[in-house]
């Protein structure tokens, strides 16, 4: 039985600090059916198993984790909802920009989440607490669509020239989408504090509106547009 | 030997929903905890979760958290502890009122409630008509309670070891229970001992033993692997769940809610074919009957062919645009994604595929890990708990109904934590010497130490693949022989075994072999388990021994992994407040 | 192991969607207009102060240089106005989503190309 | 909340506000004098002084100038925080910046009160 193959290269970006002064890009070339298609995960799994030193995040393959966020020819997203047949070849990967590369294709990630927790991700309320549930209507639990199904892979805050000139100062696209998904929960009381924290001519006002956020979020999300909103409350608050 | 030290009041290993639950319950109180992670914590498999979480509210018609609690009894073919599953279904609405208290978004009724949909195995009045209990964020429950822990355990400044892998409990010296554990900082690869009064496993589940599988590529079974090296029993691990609703091919799930807002499955030719096999619940019926009444379908050859792969299809193209926009957009995502199939249009392809582990590490109530002793008694071991996948409580029992999950995690986590942060002043902080750090570490000195040897990656295929082909939906004894006969060959070549990077930042092959090695316990304790247990019973389905059978089965089978030695322990059927449901037929 | 670890930014091999191609060209556009004012101030001055000196700047435009360097800065004002009008727009909400975003920019360019072949017209 | 001394107001909505209001001021006042150059078919130095010696064109480009002042800061601080990180030398790029559009606004309130 010979199954017809087809061949697919790739140009992966390797560096382990133990081993090598600076990074370089690794050629691979990994032998599949010619009919079938893949994810791209799939395809950085079969090549892990020609050569075990090759690092990358990962875990639900569904793209729901945000583990596998990498730069894919040019462009982030996350390999495991990206087909290999959607990809020009050679396909080169690289990790996600300007973060520190710890190795390979795994990049530290504490400024990201750095920024995440400096708007207090999580919910403030001072009210009572009610012995059921606190009501909301479908109407105010509407504005949360698009604001809480972020997955922190951090492809939009890489992807941010801003976010790359001032990871210390500019919250970034994800942690500024998530301040919004607080601001816009009728359950949250602290809305004049989360706006007051963001009055600085940086933590939002370093949105240029360039939209490589919207651009590349694998999950189809708008943080320009949250940004866009977060400004309006401000100007609303006259802050 | 002297390795870095940290030392704290509790330990918890994994930090899912039931490690984050319980940490958040100690943190709260001002103890010193150490969440040990091996990966990001919004990276646990718990954020897979899509359907939702049940409990009685009554939002939706007048409920009761007893008929929860008879559905949850029947659910688990009469095998789950009738304490415990009284306690979950007492205290879930609470847990869950909790969970909106800390922001969950969860979807809303016009009223302002909390959005209850319909699930699988769901009854109202003890049996009869389709009750709608699972509370729902859309179909991102899972990945808004996730995340909604993590927030609320960042404003409690818990101490998280993001992508530390834990690699095995430490004994104390006197012999009495475990002074701590060992744990790799991935990104250093350095090992550390960190030493706590209390330990609590929430590792969650080991999908990954099986070749198809709705699992993430990080269930590995950790905690299953830990305890069957530190001499604890595993229970009912031959009770694995096989989800009805995977897509063809990919294995990605697909909610029973899904079904809860309508949706149904059809053969080939378009045949609603639940009908059939459960004539009052239809596609509602528990996840293990239409799995199975699927598996049957596909026998017969009433299935799809999709490029090889044999399958039938769930049709929600009925549901409308709006509905499925609304109530399904993650399925309507991962379809697209996965089948190249806009379920407002057409079916998606689906398969049974291997979805959760009803068996795990017995606990109490509290979470408490209990072992069983050769009169079959259990003892209690102070100080060591396990929440969540990884634990067998058991509310599940031989199946899990659906969106009990979730309500399991935050139930026994919250419990686990509670009990923790109560005890922590009477549990010891115990010593340990060179010889119980020697002997956790030797696993990982023959990995670092092995220059020669077969992949990794070849033994866990073969090993998926035994799996799959003999202990799937349904299992004979025969067959089940051969895959032990295989595992037990696997077993031998994975001592010799070796990856071919020794670094230390980041080595991911490092991790993913001393993985395998858990996954290969679990394998093993489930291939006994399997063959142990001669009858059918839930998730357990075998054509040799077709009928279920409560005169020698309406028992727990405990694996012990020093020995493979099986053996049975009582099933709990004293509810505290109320009479228990006695074994009946399990009709849908 | 302190050595510090490698940041991958190389912005040759990063694909910028048009709206970043849009929004860097406004930037530079805006350091050309900058540089430019002292230019702009001295043009003005000249026109301004005597018939002569007005008469000089009229001349001084006929040469191909001072032309092309007039073109050049006219060129980087229309940019900068019709990329800022976009922004302008974007504030009020318009063009904010991925598909309107990309329309938003490509209008832009299109329309400058339009405008700087009309203002070569108008100057040659 | 990042402190910044150096920002024109110190705060990030009433800079963003400047931005706005100066950016519209300049492109209204752009089309204005391009407008007038393009409608004028005989444009000669008589036309032009008179233009620029009418009291509302004066103002008018007066409030240009300043818009200019503050829309140059506002993009120029913006770039050079951007891209300039050690302190010294921002700080030194950033005063020249700011002399030069004093120096650039002073002369723009010449050339328009000389006329």
């Amino acid at each position: 039985m010979s199954e017809a193959m087809q061949s697919v290269k790739f140009k992966i970006y390797r560096f382990n600090p133990e081993v090598d002064a600076k990074p370089y890009m690794q050629e691979y070339e990994l032998n599949i059916p010619a009919n079938q298609d893949m994810m791209l995960l799939e395809a950085i799994l079969r090549i892990k198993a020609m050569d075990d030193s090759l690092a990358f995040r990962r875990s639900c393959r569904e793209g729901v984790c945000g583990s596998d966020g990498m730069n894919i020819n040019g462009r982030n997203g996350l390999a495991c909802v990206t087909l290999l047949s959607s990809l020009k070849q050679p396909i080169e990967l690289r990790p996600l920009p300007g973060l520190p590369v710890i190795r390979d294709l795994i990049v530290d990630m504490t400024a990201f989440f750095k920024q995440y927790e400096k708007i207090k991700p999580y919910l403030i309320n001072n009210e009572p607490l009610p012995t059921k549930e606190r009501l909301q209507s479908p109407a105010e639990r509407k504005k949360l669509d698009g604001l809480y199904e972020c997955i922190l892979c951090a492809c939009c805050s890489t992807s941010c020239p801003s976010f790359w000139w001032n990871p210390d100062k500019f919250v970034g696209p994800a942690g500024l989408l998530q301040a919004y998904r607080f601001i816009a929960d009728s359950r949250d009381t602290a809305t004049a504090e989360r706006l007051e924290a963001l009055t600085d001519p940086f933590s939002v006002f370093r949105c240029r509106g360039v939209m490589n956020c919207v651009e590349v979020c694998p999950k189809g999300l708008n943080p320009t547009r949250a940004i866009g909103h977060i400004r309006s409350e401000l100007l609303a608050e006259g802050n | 030997m002297t390795l870095a030290t940290y030392t704290f009041d509790a330990i918890i290993i994994g930090a899912g929903g039931a490690g984050m639950r319980a940490a958040l319950a100690l943190a709260e109180s001002g103890s010193q905890v150490a969440l040990v992670s091996k990966v990001f914590p919004t990276r646990s498999h718990t954020v897979s979760a899509q359907g939702g979480i049940t409990c009685a509210l009554g939002n939706v018609h007048p409920d009761d958290w007893r008929w929860h609690m008879y559905d949850t009894v029947k659910g688990s073919d009469y095998i789950g502890d009738q304490d415990c599953i009284e306690y979950m279904c007492e205290v879930g609405p609470q847990v869950v009122y909790e969970l909106e208290h800390m922001g969950l978004p969860f979807s809303r009724l016009d009223n302002g409630r909390i959005y209850q949909r319909p699930f699988g195995g769901q009854s109202k009045d003890f049996g009869g008509e389709q009750a709608a209990r699972t509370c729902a964020a859309a179909d991102r429950t899972g990945h808004a309670l996730l995340h909604t822990l993590y927030q609320r355990n960042i404003a409690e400044k818990t101490n998280v070891f993001s992508e530390w892998y834990a690699l095995d409990l430490v004994k104390a010296t006197d012999g009495q229970g475990f002074a701590g554990i060992l744990a790799i900082h991935i990104e250093t690869g350095e090992t550390v001992l960190m030493r706590a009064r209390a330990i609590i496993f929430a590792t969650g589940g080991a999908g990954r033993i099986y070749q198809s599988t709705t699992n993430a590529l990080i269930n590995t079974g950790d905690g299953i692997g830990m305890a069957i090296r530190a001499g604890l029993p595993i229970q009912d691990i031959e009770m694995w769940q096989f989800h009805p609703t995977g897509i063809a091919g990919a294995g990605v799930l697909v909610t029973e809610g899904c079904r809860g807002e309508g949706g149904y499955l059809i053969n080939k030719d378009g045949e609603r074919f639940m009908e059939r096999y459960a004539p009052h619940a239809k596609d509602l019926a528990s996840r293990d009957v239409v799995a199975r009444a699927m598996s049957l379908e596909l026998r017969a050859g009433n299935g799809y062919d999709i490029n090889g792969v044999k399958c039938v299809k769930l049709k929600l193209d009925h549901l409308g645009a709006d509905l499925i926009n609304s109530r399904l957009p993650g399925i309507r995502e991962l379809s697209i994604t996965f089948a190249g199939v806009d379920p407002i249009r057409e079916p998606i392809p689906v398969v049974p595929t291997c979805h959760y582990m009803m068996g795990g590490i017995p606990t109490n109530r509290l979470g408490q890990v209990v072992t069983v002793d050769y009169k079959g008694n259990d003892q209690v071991l102070e100080g060591l708990y396990a929440v969540g996948e990884c634990a067998c409580v058991s509310v599940h029992g031989a199946n899990r109904l659906g969106g009990n999950s979730l309500l399991d995690l935050v139930v026994f986590g919250r419990a686990a934590g509670l009990d923790v942060k109560e005890k922590l002043h009477e549990l010891p902080l115990k010593d340990v010497g060179d010889a119980e750090i020697e002997a956790a570490l030797s696993r990982l000195n023959r990995w670092d130490n092995a220059r020669e040897g077969e992949s990794v990656s070849q033994i866990r295929f073969e090993m998926q693949k035994t799996m799959q082909e003999d202990f799937g939906v349904f299992r004979t004894g025969e067959h089940m022989q051969e895959g032990l006969d295989k595992l037990l060959q696997l077993q031998q070549r994975l001592h010799h075994a070796a990856f071919q990077d020794h670094s230390r930042v980041f080595n991911t092959s490092r991790i993913e072999a001393l993985e395998l090695d858990n996954l290969m316990a679990t394998a093993l304790a489930t291939a006994h388990a399997a063959i142990y247990r001669t009858e059918s019973r839930g998730a357990h389905s075998r054509e040799d021994f077709p009928k279920r059978d409560d005169a020698n089965w309406l028992t727990h089978t405990v694996y012990h992994g020093e020995s493979h030695r099986m053996s049975k322990r009582a099933v709990n059927m004293k509810p505290l407040h109320m009479k228990p449901f006695e074994p009946k037929e399990r009709v849908y | 192991m302190n050595k510090p670890r490698p940041v991958y930014l190389d912005l040759s091999k990063i694909r910028m969607p048009v709206m970043a191609v849009v929004s860097i060209l406004h930037r530079i556009s805006g350091v050309v207009l900058f540089l430019a004012i002292p230019y702009i101030l001295y043009i003005w001055n000249q026109s301004l102060a005597t018939a002569s000196t007005y008469d000089e700047i009229h001349n001084a435009l006929q040469s191909c240089w001072t032309r092309g360097l007039v073109y050049l800065i006219l060129l980087a004002l229309l940019y900068h106005w019709v990329a800022g009008i976009r922004h302008l727009l974007m504030d009020m909400g318009v063009g904010e989503e991925k598909i309107s975003g990309r329309r938003g920019a490509r209008i832009v360019l299109v329309v400058v190309v339009l405008l700087a072949m009309g203002l070569g017209v108008w100057l040659w | 909340m990042v402190r910044s001394a150096t920002s024109l107001t110190g705060n990030g909505v009433r800079d963003w506000l400047w931005q706005r209001v100066s950016a519209v001021i300049l492109a209204l006042y752009t089309v204005f004098i391009l407008g007038f150059i393009w409608s004028t078919p005989q444009l000669d130095y008589v036309v032009w002084f008179q233009f620029f010696h009418h009291i509302g064109v004066k103002l008018f480009s007066i409030l240009a100038a300043f818009s200019l002042l503050v829309h140059a800061w506002v993009g120029m601080w913006t770039i050079l925080t951007d891209y300039v990180k050690p302190a010294c030398v921002r700080l030194t790029l950033e005063m020249l910046v700011m002399i030069a559009l004093f120096v650039y606004f002073v002369a723009a309130i010449v050339i328009v009160w000389s006329v």
